[in-house]
Formats: C-alpha cells, sequence, structure tokens
C-alpha cells in the first residue's frame, strides 16, 4: 500500500468525523454522530494496522517509514516540513490511541446518548485524535508542538464540556493554564535545541546528540533537556504541575479514559522516548526526572488513599502509574516507560471506562461511600474491573506486573537508579494495592450502601463490549514483555517480544550490566508480596472491618488531614503564586497602565488630534480638492526632476 | 492612404449635407408663420409641458451591458484572427483553451443577466 | 532642435505633446467641473491621452506591448465608465441632481 | 501635375462616384420597394409618372428641395441640423471599405502626354487592413446621428424613438460582432479582399489533413458558416430599423421615432442613410458568405483570361473584366436588397421586449455557440 | 509640408480643439459630442502611429458603446444649460488652473528640452517599427505573454456587468428616502 495516503487516512479520517459533526452538530442525533465518530476512528485504526504490518515487513535497522506532505515552515536555516514518521515507538502509540481510542468512542455512544451536546462531544473527541496522532508522528518538534498545543485545547474543552457547570469549566481553565506553563517551558527548550543543534527534526536531534554524557548544569543539552521535561511535567501531570488532571475528572469519564489516563497524559513520557540519546546525554536531567517521577509515586499513592471519589482516586492513581513512567525513564528504562504507558492505557482505561459504567449506573453519583455491593447488580463491570484491579496492583501474571517489576528492576540495577528509588518504587506498589484494593472494596464488595432512590443497572453492550475486550488486553497486555528470568522457566521460552521490537529505536543505557537473577526474583518476590499483603489489609479494613479506616484515620490525624487535603498543594499555589501575580498585576494595571502609558498615549493622541483637525479642513470630502493635490504633487515631482 | 482618403470623404459628406441644407432652405417654399406649427408634434393634441420625462433605466441598463459585452467581443478579434496562425505553429489548443476560459467567464455572464432578470422589458 | 523639425518631420516628441496637451485638458476638466458625469468624461479623456503616448511609443520604440496596454486601459476605463455611471445614477435618482459635491455624502 | 496628384484626384473621383451611385441607387430603391409592396399587397403602386411610375423618384426630389424650411420652436439648432447632414457619413464610410469588383490592373499606358502607370485600380473607396473592424467602428458611429436628431427635436417621441432605436442598434450589434467572430476565424483576417480572394474556386478545404473538395459548388463562406449568416443578416435588419425591427418609428405609439419633426430634404437625408445601412448590409452579406465580386466556380484571373480570349489582352480587357465583376457585385447585392424588401412587406412587427429578448437571449446565445463550434471545428479539422 | 505632417497637425488640432470644448462647453450635451470628435480624432492619430486595430477598437469600444451610454445617461437626466458649470472658489480655483498650466508648461518644456534624445530613439526604433500586420503580432502577444492579465479583464468585467446591475436596480442604499 502506498504509505502516504495510508498515513494521510490515519491522520485525517478523525480530522474529516471532526468536520462531519462539528459543522453539523446542531442537526446530529448523539447515535448518529458516535457512528460517524467512531467510524472515523476504526478507519484510522485500521490504517495503523496497515501501517504496522507494513513496518514490520521492514529490515528491523531501517524500520521508519517517513512521510512529508509539504514544506509547512521555511525561514533560513529553518526548515520544517509537515513530515511523519511511524518508527517502533510510535508504531505502539499508534495502535494504543486508535485502539483504545476506539473502544472510548463506542463506549461513548452508550455513555453519551442522553446528552444534547453528544455530536459536539464526538467531534472534539475525534479533534482529539487527530492532534494525538499528528504528535505521536511528528517528525520534529515544531509538529510535534502542534499536537501538543492540540491536545491542549481538546483536553480544555472536553473537561469544560458541561460548561454551564462554573466548577466544571474551572476546571477545563485550570488544566489549560497550568499546561501553558509546561508548554513556554517546552517552547523554551525547544529554542535552545535549536540555538545549539540547528536543527528540531526528531532523527537530526537525536544524531547530533553526543555521546558521552555531560555534567555540567549550564550546558545546552542539560538545560533543553530540562525544559522539556518541564513541559512534559505539564502535560503529563508530575510535580509540580500535576493540579490540574484530579480537577480535570470534571469532563465526561470516557473522556478522562482517553485523554487523562490512556493516551493525551503520556505526551510527556512519550515526548522523552522519543529524544531518548538527548536525555541520556544529560545526567542531571535525568536524575532529576526519576526523582520527581518516584516523588510522584507518592504523592499520587498517598493521596489516592483518602479521596472518596471515585473518578479522583482513578486520576491519583493515574498520577502515581504517570510517575511510575518518568521514574522509568529517568533511570534510563525507556523501553520499560513505554511498556507501562501501554498497559497503563489498558487497565486505566478499562478502570476509568469501568468507573464510567458505575457512575452512570448510579446516575452520576461519583461518591464511593454510597455505593458497595454492585457486584451483583453489575457484574460484567466488575468483573473487567476486577482484571484492572489485579493488572494495577501487580498480581502476576496480569498486565501491571511484567511492566512495573520490569521498571523496579531497573531502577534497582541500572547506572542511573538507585536503591532508594526502588524503595520508593516499592512503597507505591503497595500503597497502589492498597488504595485500589479500597476502591474495589467500597465500590464492589462489601454492604451496599446505595440510597434505596437509586436502582443500579447493567450498561447496554455498546458500553459493556469496550469493557471486556480492554479487561482482556489488561490479562494479556503484559505477556509481550515478560523479563528474561521468567520468561528463562516458562515453557517454550518465550522472549521478551518489546525488548526485540524497541531494540533500535532505544539507546542502550551506558555502563549497564546484566541483571542478578537472585536478586532479581528477590525483588520481584519482595514487591509482590508487600502488595499482596497490602491488598489484604485493604479488603480486612474495608470489608470485614468498616469501622477501622475510621480509627486509623483518627490516629495519624494530622497526617491524614494534609493528605487527605492533598497536601494544601492548590492552596499553596493559590498563596504563594496566584494571589501574588494577581495583586502584581492589579498593580501593574493601576500604577502603570493606568497612569502612565493611558496618559501617554492620551497626551500623543490629543497632540495627534489637534494636527488632526488642523489638517482636517484640507481634507473636505471633495474630489475635485484632492486630484488639486495630486496635481499639485505632479507638478512638485516634475520640477524636481527637471530642476535636479 | 486610406486615412486621407477617409478624411476627405467626410470633409465632402459635411459639405454636401450643408450644401444640399442650404438648398432647400433657398428653394423652399416662403414660410408662413404660424405659432403652433413650430410647436412640437404631438399628434394634435395641446403640447404636454412636463419637467422631467421620465425614461427607463432599461435603457441605459442595456447600453452598460452592451459596453461589456462588446469589449468581451473585441477581445476575441485578435484571437480569431490568430487562431489559424497558431494552429500551423502547434499551439492550438493552448489558445483554444486560454479563450475557452474567457468564454466561460462570459457565458456565466451572460447567463448571469439572463437570470437575474436584468434583461427584463416590461 | 524641434523648432526645424516641427513642421518638416513627425516625430515622437509631436505625439508626446500632444498627449501632455490632451491629459491637461482633461485634468483641467476633472478640477474644474461640477457635473459628476462632465468629470467622468474628462478622466476618459485623461486616459486617452495617456493611451496616445502609449502608442507614440509603441511605434516608435517598436515594441507591441504599449498596444497591448492600450487594449487593456481601454477595457479599464470602459469598465470605470460603466461602474461611475451607474453611481451617477443612483445619485441622480436621490437628489435629482448630479453636481459633483452630492458624492461628498459617501464618506463617513 | 505630378503622379501623386494624380492618383489623389483619381482616388478621390472615385471615391466621389462610388458616394454618387450609392445615393442615386437610393431613388430607384425607393421605387423598387414601392412597387415590390404593391405588387405584394395586390396594388398598382406608383405608375403615374413616366413609365412605370420610373420618374415618380424625380418628382420626389423635386418636392424633397421645395419643401418648407422648417425648425421646431423647442429644438436644439446645431444638432437639429448636424444630426442629417452626419445621417450619411457612417453608411458611405462603410460603403466606400467593400471591395466592389474585381481590381483592374492597368499596364502603362499614355494620357496627358505623360505614360502612366503599371497601375492597379481597386473598384473600392479605399483598401484597409482591418477592413471588418474599420465598418463595425463607423457603423456605431450611426448612433450619434439618432441621438443626435431625437435630443435636437425637443419632441419626447422624438427623444423616445432615439432611445429605442439606439438601444436596439446597440444590442444587436453584439449578436452582429458576435457573428462576424466566426467568420474571421473562417478568412484568419480582417480584410475584406483576402475573404474574397478566400473564397475563390470551387468548395474545398483541409480536414484532418486530407483535402475535400466539391466541385460543383462555389467555395463561399455560407457553407462553412450559415449560422453566422442567418444571425449576421438578422442583426443586420435590426440595425438598419427597419421591419419587423421598426420599433424605434411604432407609428401607433410614437408617430414616427426619431425623424418626426425632420421634412423635406432633411428627412431625406435621414432616408438615405436608412438605405445606406441596407446596402452595405447586404454587400456585407455578398462579401462575407457569397464570394464577393466573384462569378461562381471562376476565379477572376480566369475570367481575365477568357475576356482577354475574346478581346486581345490590354487594358480595355482588364477594365471590361473588373466592371464585369462589379456587375456580379450588384446583381449579388440586388438579391439581399430584394429580401430585405420582401420581409419588410411581409413579416408583423415584434414587440419591443420581444425584440430585445430575440437580441439578447436569442441570437447572442446562438453567435456565441457558433463561435465556439466554430472554433472547435477548425481545432478538429487542423489537427 | 508632406501630407504626412499635415494629417498629423490636422488631427493634432483637431482633437485638443474637441477636447478643449469637452472642458469648456457649459452643456453636457456638447461636452459629450466634442468627446466623441475627440475619441475620433485619437482614433485617426492611432491611424497615423500604424496601430490600425486599436484606432477601429477605440471607435468601437468608445465612440460606439462609452459615450453611447454618457449620452443615453445625460438624456435620462434631461439636463439641459448647467448655470454653475464650473466650481466656485476663487482662491483653489487659480490653484486649479496654475496647476494644470504649470504641469502642462513643464511636460512640453521637458519634451523640448529633450528633444535631441528623443530624435535619437526616434532614430533607433524606425528600424524596429513592425509595420507588417501589428493585428496579428498583438494577438499573439495578448495570447501568450499577456494571457492571465486578459483572463483577468474577463473576470473584471464579469464583476463590473453584476455590480453595475445591482447598482442600476438599488433603490438607494443608508440614504434611502423611501
Amino acid at each position: 500500500m502506498n504509505h502516504p495516503i495510508l498515513m494521510a487516512t490515519l491522520l485525517l479520517a478523525p480530522f474529516v468525523g471532526f468536520l462531519i459533526n462539528g459543522l453539523r452538530y446542531k442537526r446530529h442525533s448523539a447515535n448518529l454522530a458516535g457512528v460517524i465518530a467512531t467510524t472515523a476512528v476504526v478507519i484510522s485504526f485500521i490504517s495503523a494496522i496497515l501501517l504496522v504490518v507494513d513496518l514490520v515487513g521492514l529490515p528491523p535497522e531501517t524500520r521508519v517509514i517517513s512521510v512529508k506532505f509539504f514544506e509547512w515552515i521555511s525561514v533560513a536555516s529553518l526548515k520544517i516540513n509537515a513530515g511523519f514518521v511511524l518508527d517502533p515507538v510510535s508504531a505502539i502509540m499508534i495502535l494504543v490511541i486508535t485502539g483504545v481510542g476506539s473502544l472510548i468512542h463506542l463506549f461513548s455512544i452508550g455513555y453519551m446518548h442522553h446528552d444534547a451536546g453528544a455530536a459536539k462531544y464526538f467531534a472534539y473527541l475525534n479533534l482529539f485524535l487527530f492532534n494525538m496522532l499528528i504528535l505521536v508522528l511528528g517528525d520534529s518538534l515544531p509538529v510535534m508542538f502542534v499536537g501538543w498545543e492540540g491536545v491542549g485545547l481538546c483536553s480544555y474543552l472536553l473537561i469544560g464540556f458541561w460548561f454551564t457547570d462554573d466548577q466544571k469549566a474551572a476546571a477545563g481553565m485550570k488544566a489549560f493554564v497550568t499546561n501553558r506553563v509546561g508548554d513556554a517551558a517546552f517552547l523554551l527548550g525547544m529554542f535552545i535545541l535549536f540555538l545549539s543543534f540547528g536543527t528540531l527534526t526528531f532523527s537530526e536531534i537525536n544524531q547530533l546528540a553526543p555521546t558521552d554524557p555531560t555534567l555540567a548544569w549550564m550546558n545546552p543539552v542539560t538545560l533543553g533537556t530540562l525544559f522539556l521535561f518541564i513541559g512534559a511535567t505539564g502535560k503529563s501531570a508530575q510535580i509540580p504541575l500535576y493540579v490540574w488532571l484530579p480537577d480535570a475528572m470534571a469532563g465526561p469519564t470516557p473522556v478522562s479514559a482517553l485523554i487523562h489516563a490512556a493516551t493525551m497524559v503520556t505526551a510527556g513520557v512519550y515526548m522523552i522516548v522519543r529524544l531518548n540519546p538527548l536525555f541520556l546525554a544529560a545526567p542531571n536531567t535525568m536524575m532529576i526526572i526519576a526523582i520527581i517521577g518516584a516523588l510522584t509515586v507518592l504523592l499520587g499513592a498517598t493521596i489516592g488513599m483518602t479521596q472518596w471519589d471515585i473518578k479522583k482516586v482513578l486520576a491519583y492513581s493515574t498520577v502515581s502509574q504517570l510517575g511510575y513512567m518518568f521514574l522509568a525513564c529517568g533511570v534510563g528504562a525507556f523501553g520499560a516507560a513505554m511498556f507501562h504507558l501501554m498497559t497503563h492505557a489498558f487497565f486505566k482505561a478499562l478502570m476509568f471506562l469501568g468507573s464510567g459504567s458505575v457512575i452512570h449506573a448510579m446516575h452520576e453519583e461519583q461518591d464511593i461511600r454510597k455505593m458497595g455491593g454492585l457486584k451483583k447488580y453489575l457484574p460484567i463491570t466488575h468483573w473487567t474491573f476486577f482484571f484492572g484491579w489485579v493488572a494495577i496492583i501487580g498480581l502476576p501474571p496480569f498486565a501491571g506486573f511484567f511492566s512495573k517489576d520490569e521498571i523496579l528492576a531497573f531502577a534497582f540495577f541500572s547506572p542511573l537508579g538507585h536503591e532508594a528509588l526502588w524503595a520508593v518504587g516499592a512503597l507505591g506498589a503497595t500503597l497502589t494495592a492498597f488504595y485500589m484494593t479500597r476502591l474495589m472494596a467500597l465500590t464492589f464488595w462489601g454492604k451496599s450502601r446505595v440510597p434505596k432512590d437509586t436502582h443500579p443497572h447493567e450498561s447496554p453492550p455498546t458500553m459493556s463490549i469496550p469493557l471486556i475486550v480492554l479487561g482482556v488486553l489488561s490479562i494479556v497486555g503484559g505477556w509481550i514483555g515478560i523479563p528474561h528470568v521468567i520468561g528463562a522457566i516458562l515453557p517454550g521460552h518465550p522472549e521478551n517480544f518489546l525488548e526485540h521490537w524497541l531494540h533500535h529505536s532505544i539507546k542502550p543505557i551506558p555502563g549497564l550490566t546484566p541483571f542478578d537473577v537472585t536478586t532479581e526474583w528477590v525483588l520481584m518476590g519482595v514487591s509482590v508480596t508487600l502488595a499482596i499483603c497490602s491488598a489484604f489489609v485493604a479488603y480486612h479494613m474495608y470489608v470485614q472491618a468498616p469501622q477501622k479506616p475510621e480509627k486509623v484515620a483518627k490516629a495519624i490525624g494530622p497526617v491524614y488531614k494534609v493528605i487527605y487535603n492533598k497536601y494544601f498543594v492548590d492552596e499553596a499555589y493559590f498563596a504563594g503564586i496566584i494571589n501574588p501575580l494577581v495583586k502584581a498585576s492589579k498593580g501593574l494595571w493601576y500604577y502603570i497602565d493606568v497612569n502612565f502609558i493611558d496618559k501617554t498615549t492620551y497626551v500623543i493622541s490629543d497632540v495627534v488630534r489637534g494636527g488632526g483637525s488642523l489638517v482636517r479642513s484640507l481634507q473636505n470630502g471633495n474630489i475635485q480638492v484632492y486630484a488639486m493635490y495630486i496635481s499639485l504633487g505632479l507638478v512638485a515631482t516634475l520640477l524636481f526632476l527637471l530642476v535636479r | 492612404m486610406p486615412l486621407g482618403g477617409v478624411l476627405f470623404i467626410v470633409v465632402f459628406l459635411i459639405a454636401f449635407g450643408c450644401l444640399m441644407l442650404w438648398l432647400a432652405s433657398k428653394l423652399g417654399t416662403q414660410k408662413i408663420a404660424d405659432p403652433v406649427k413650430y410647436q412640437s408634434y404631438e399628434c394634435g393634441i395641446p403640447v404636454q409641458e412636463k419637467k422631467d420625462t421620465k425614461i427607463s433605466v432599461k435603457f441605459y441598463l442595456t447600453a452598460i451591458l452592451f459596453i461589456i459585452f462588446d469589449i468581451e467581443i473585441i477581445f476575441m478579434y485578435p484571437w480569431a484572427t490568430t487562431f489559424k496562425d497558431s494552429l500551423a505553429a502547434g499551439q492550438g489548443l493552448y489558445v483554444l483553451l486560454s479563450m475557452g476560459a474567457f468564454l466561460l467567464i462570459f457565458i456565466f455572464g451572460l447567463f448571469w443577466e439572463v437570470k437575474s432578470k436584468a434583461l427584463e422589458w416590461d | 532642435m524641434l523648432s526645424t523639425d516641427l513642421f518638416t518631420q513627425i516625430g515622437l516628441g509631436h505625439y508626446l505633446v500632444l498627449s501632455a496637451l490632451l491629459f491637461c485638458c482633461g485634468m483641467a476638466g476633472v478640477l474644474l467641473r461640477r457635473n459628476a458625469i462632465v468629470l467622468l468624461m474628462s478622466i476618459e479623456l485623461m486616459l486617452n491621452a495617456v493611451n496616445v503616448s502609449f502608442v507614440a511609443f509603441s511605434r516608435y520604440l517598436g515594441q507591441q506591448e504599449g498596444q497591448i496596454m492600450v487594449f487593456f486601459v481601454m477595457t479599464i476605463a470602459a469598465a470605470e465608465a460603466a461602474v461611475g455611471l451607474a453611481l451617477a445614477v443612483s445619485i441622480f435618482k436621490r437628489f435629482r441632481e448630479v453636481n459633483i459635491r452630492y458624492f461628498e455624502h459617501l464618506k463617513g | 501635375m505630378g503622379r501623386d496628384s494624380f492618383e489623389i484626384i483619381v482616388n478621390g473621383v472615385k471615391m466621389i462616384v462610388i458616394f454618387l451611385m450609392m445615393v442615386q441607387v437610393v431613388p430607384i430603391l425607393v421605387w423598387l420597394e414601392r412597387r415590390g409592396s404593391a405588387f405584394i399587397q395586390n396594388r398598382f403602386g406608383p405608375n403615374r409618372v413616366g413609365p412605370l411610375g420610373l420618374l415618380q423618384l424625380l418628382a420626389d426630389a423635386v418636392k424633397f428641395l421645395t419643401k418648407e424650411e422648417f425648425f421646431p420652436e423647442k429644438g436644439i439648432k446645431f444638432l437639429y441640423y448636424a444630426a442629417p447632414v452626419s445621417a450619411l457619413i457612417p453608411a458611405t464610410l462603410a460603403f466606400l471599405a467593400i471591395p466592389l469588383g474585381a481590381p483592374i490592373k492597368l499596364d502603362t499606358f499614355e494620357m496627358f502626354g505623360q505614360t502612366w502607370g503599371p497601375y492597379t485600380f481597386l473598384i473600392q473607396g479605399y483598401e484597409i487592413g482591418v477592413g471588418i473592424v474599420f465598418i463595425l467602428a463607423v457603423s456605431s458611429l450611426a448612433a450619434y446621428t439618432i441621438l443626435m436628431a431625437g435630443w435636437g427635436s425637443g419632441n419626447k417621441y422624438a427623444l423616445l424613438g432615439a432611445l429605442r432605436a439606439s438601444s436596439q442598434t446597440i444590442s444587436y450589434e453584439l449578436a452582429m460582432g458576435l457573428s462576424i467572430v466566426g467568420v474571421i476565424l473562417l478568412y484568419g483576417t480582417f480584410n475584406l479582399t483576402d475573404m474574397v480572394t478566400s473564397q475563390q474556386g470551387p468548395l474545398s478545404f483541409l480536414f484532418q489533413g486530407h483535402t475535400v473538395t466539391l466541385g460543383w459548388l462555389p467555395n463561399w463562406g455560407i457553407f462553412y458558416q450559415p449560422l453566422a449568416a442567418l444571425i449576421f443578416y438578422a442583426a443586420a435588419f435590426a440595425e438598419s430599423n427597419r421591419l419587423p425591427f421598426d420599433l424605434a418609428e411604432g407609428e401607433a405609439e410614437l408617430v414616427a421615432g426619431f425623424h418626426v419633426e425632420y421634412g423635406g430634404f432633411k428627412f431625406n437625408l435621414f432616408f438615405i442613410g436608412e438605405y445606406g445601412h441596407c446596402l452595405v448590409a447586404s454587400a456585407l452579406m455578398v462579401t462575407f458568405f457569397f464570394g464577393g465580386y466573384q462569378i461562381p466556380l471562376i476565379t477572376p484571373d480566369e475570367m481575365l483570361v477568357h475576356v482577354q480570349g475574346l478581346m486581345g489582352a490590354g487594358n480595355a480587357a482588364a477594365i471590361v473584366n473588373g466592371l464585369l465583376h462589379h456587375v456580379v457585385f450588384l446583381i449579388k447585392m440586388a438579391v439581399f436588397v430584394w429580401i430585405f424588401i420582401q420581409v419588410r412587406w411581409t413579416l408583423p412587427r415584434f414587440r419591443y421586449d420581444q425584440l430585445m429578448d430575440l437580441g439578447w437571449k436569442t441570437m447572442l446565445p446562438w453567435a456565441l455557440a457558433n463561435t465556439i463550434l466554430t472554433a472547435a471545428l477548425i481545432y478538429v479539422a487542423h489537427t | 509640408m508632406t501630407p504626412d505632417v499635415f494629417l498629423f497637425w490636422f488631427l493634432a488640432l483637431t482633437t485638443v480643439l474637441a477636447a478643449l470644448g469637452v472642458i469648456i462647453s457649459a452643456n453636457p450635451i456638447y461636452s459629450v459630442l466634442s468627446l466623441v470628435m475627440t475619441m475620433v480624432g485619437v482614433a485617426a492619430i492611432f491611424v497615423t502611429l500604424g496601430a490600425y486595430f486599436l484606432a477601429g477598437v477605440q471607435l468601437i469600444v468608445y465612440a460606439g458603446a462609452v459615450l453611447v451610454l454618457f449620452v443615453m445617461v445625460l438624456m435620462l437626466f434631461d439636463l439641459k444649460h448647467e448655470i454653475h458649470a464650473f466650481t466656485r472658489g476663487p482662491v483653489t480655483g487659480a490653484i486649479k488652473i496654475a496647476a494644470v498650466g504649470l504641469l502642462g508648461g513643464m511636460i512640453v518644456g521637458a519634451i523640448a528640452l529633450s528633444a535631441n534624445s528623443l530624435m535619437k530613439t526616434e532614430n533607433n526604433g524606425i528600424q524596429t517599427v513592425i509595420e507588417g500586420d501589428s493585428t496579428k503580432a498583438l494577438g499573439k502577444l495578448l495570447f501568450s505573454q499577456y494571457l492571465f492579465g486578459f483572463e483577468a479583464l474577463g473576470v473584471l468585467l464579469l464583476v463590473v456587468a453584476v455590480g453595475a446591475v445591482a447598482l442600476a436596480r438599488a433603490k438607494g442604499g443608508t440614504h434611502a428616502q423611501h
């Protein structure tokens, strides 16, 4: 097949869907819009599969399909093409995006069928996919940035989808503004890279990246990667810019699943993986990424333990899981990061959709204190959610186990890693097991606390089919990256397929020695045991002895309060950044703008107006007088020419 | 030189016309003064004294459209003379198509005028 | 010198002077007349003056481009006259008069 | 007396002769029209003055000259008198540009004690390279005569008639101009003489590299451009403001159109102008579509050989040959003039809106279609 | 004085006088008729310059079409003698006349001053003057190098046709009385 045509189909199918639904959003019914949008994405998915099949057919060394559509910007030495490139890394991404995207579109048909603005919703969703694909496939930073900004816009639009609610509109704004900070850093990083490398194309940057790492801080590579990483923290909700993600749960639940769990938030991780040779050349940045990632794991997990809103719990869990990916990036395990990105996309999308199903069943109730015992009402949702749960807490042989343990192993063994990082990761896994079990327990198990006037019911097939598919993927998704130690004892010795696949796209960590098999088994056992124990504790606390949690909370009172209030980060931001900024702006407005600039312009305009009223008498509207001026001008010109 | 011939015949014609008019006025019968005779001829009824003669805007609209279409037709003349030469030079299709584009605009204009009822006389 | 050739041989200078005189006549009309239609006619006169010099240059410099330009100028002049007169008719319908000062009302 | 002056005088005399011939044809036409219409309408027509009423013309001329000089009190003097004087100019100028006979090639001859020639004498007022354009240009000036007359009479019927007439003229000028495009495409020239010479001999044309010849048909334009001929002739009717297109005169509503206030010889001048237009239109029909002055299937040169066979070589033969072709031209023209008359007395009038519709919505599109078709056919035939 | 020179002077004189008539006559009808005379004169001057086809076009387009329109519009308006044919204002009037006079004087002066060089170009140019069928050359140029301008003019004419009809039909935009 023709690659440019396939690529164009892949990219433009969602865009066409966006146009169809977006231009006629008042006419299309929810179902029609949903079918159109889903068809568009499925077309995209099919072309993605065809493209990836072609990609597999290429020899591993040159496994790249690049397509250049037209020259976009050409200024002096800056030449940017509207070029797109498909390599093993982006292949994983487009499959995840279009595949999970199709499922979520399908789910949305059922979820949004009662909403008046469904066509608009589907239009936004399609636009999002279009931008996400541009982000993923773009062959240079500016092209990626187009998608980067585009997904930001769609995220804003979809978080504030029910904009008549002030809080939800504000949540959208928060996401947008927070992302702006990151985007500014991203742009700065881009400028620095262009200054030092003279190009913005990924392949060229990666080729030009210095091979020996530099430890200097004020080095363009370090600074550039650092700024890019700050950009990534904005989009991927890491400390310190994670605050928007929990609020983003104001949007429709499938949006949370698609944008704020599976795809957009992983953009930062993806960007770092894309530029992995460059980041490897900046160990300082890598260290910061690892530390930030580890901290975010803990932060997300702890806050997640205390939340009562089913979506908030999942949101903090997402923050925490994204922390794992950054931790992986930070220790140089880019393949592991991609692996976790993929498995996370499966199980977190599954859980979000499951929560959507629950919320749908509970008539828009999100507080888990008012749920419980939903197992018997929502069997499909429960069982699929159950597989998501086992995947995320890292029980072998489910998806999360393989990816998380690979990250932990790298954190331990990698020369860029540290035992402390492994410890934090393992602690995070323990906490994850706790809060996820808590969520399961409070929602599905135990006694029903459902208010009498709500009658939970199982969702329609359009919603349950995606759940089932994702549930299966959550089970088997991890099997493409089975670590060597486990592969060695399994019958048939399955090899680590993912590692092979990414082999040529990802630079190996310098100085990495083969893992010590015994240590690896021990580490694996420790983390799995911790997780299982923690899950049992949680099960005990929330199912068998429901009064215990309160006691524990009281016992650790102040700590609990701090965590429950999300470490007062929002408040701190308000006090430390936003309020001073607002005050300073007001001061600037009053003293500089009103009293100085405005007055100056008034003086200027008064002078001009005075002069104008003098000159106005010349311009009396009589064209013949104008013609006279023209002829006088002619006379003057001729006179000048003659006298000269 | 044709120009001289044209000028000559024009001068001759004017002279001829003037001469004839002069002859006619000399040979004509004597005038019989009668004020009614010199009034405008309006079939015998008393002359209507109206300040503004209402003339339909259509006349002048026709003239405007005439100008425009006339110029477009004039543009075809040099094309028509050179068409066979261009054919011989092997540029036939190019010249045919370039005039085709022009004619398309022409036809569209004509069609629009007919459609917009600018050419209707009531 | 021009004076010796003035009545013996016609050259480019003759046509250019003629063109200049016609142009000045047209300009005087534009500047001095009050009737909008006479104004339009004066503009046509100026355009014609320019055409004369175009053709004269085309002839004496041996280039056909001048004639092409004249062709274009004629077309545009005719288009201008058509639209100008349409405007004049509109003005006349409104004010029953085509004095140029009524065209000042078009401002603002 | 230099040769230049002689040639100038000869040419001047020639032009005046052609003009006078044209003027003299008019009374004959008037007689023909009156007799013809009488014949069509089962009447006698003028038959008292002279044999067959032929001297009626003379009587009319005398009557015109002796009518009372008249000037309407509301008229504008200059325009009122300028209009009839200028009425003759367009038709005459156009007529003089049409080749009326084969050029007479004279060898050297003795006259006034000097040797003259060799000399080519055109039976044509002046040969103009851009003949068609010239004719269209001068006939477009005819509108002023009408407008001056209408405005100068100070009569609202005259004014309305003038407006109608000029509107009608310009409307049909489009169809006429566009039908001529087909003719120009066919001949590839503006020159009328070249057109006539390219119609000589039997019908033969090039098609896809093969020469197709039909020996029994003359190579006339009518066989290539029948539609153009039809449109051209119809438009010529309208341009000369004759029935069935005489809306400008419209006796019922406009009395007599733009010349309602004219009488005597002034009216006669308009009359001559109108007939002049008929003559020009007929002459152009002949030139464009019917081989001009040529005898069908025989070229003028071949004819010259025949004539020389009868009379022996010499200037006399050349002159006879030229005049012979001139007569042929006149005969052909007479046919079309007669059609003018016949149509006038057989067809009813149009209504004004029908007239405009015919011009703009029927003839213009058809002329356009003819142009496109001609270009396409020429393209197909030559590739 | 050869016939060429005589013709030029005759035509130039007629044309300039007619042009003066355009701006001097108080009755717009006479202005138009003078303008017709000017156009005919200009066409004749084109003929003396060898531009036969342009002369014909000049007559057809200007004399035969544009000025007929002028006459018709004047008849439509029925404007007879104008009492105030010229603009008022002695100062601006004086400036205007002075401007025109200066401009004319300077152009003529400039041409007179550069007469020698003009004669030279004439001598250079006279060999390259295209004496043959200039219409065909015109057509070929028009359909090769100036094709875009030609097509653009087609569009312009279309726009003018639409615009003029719309204007003529307008009942009078924002200043409408009714």
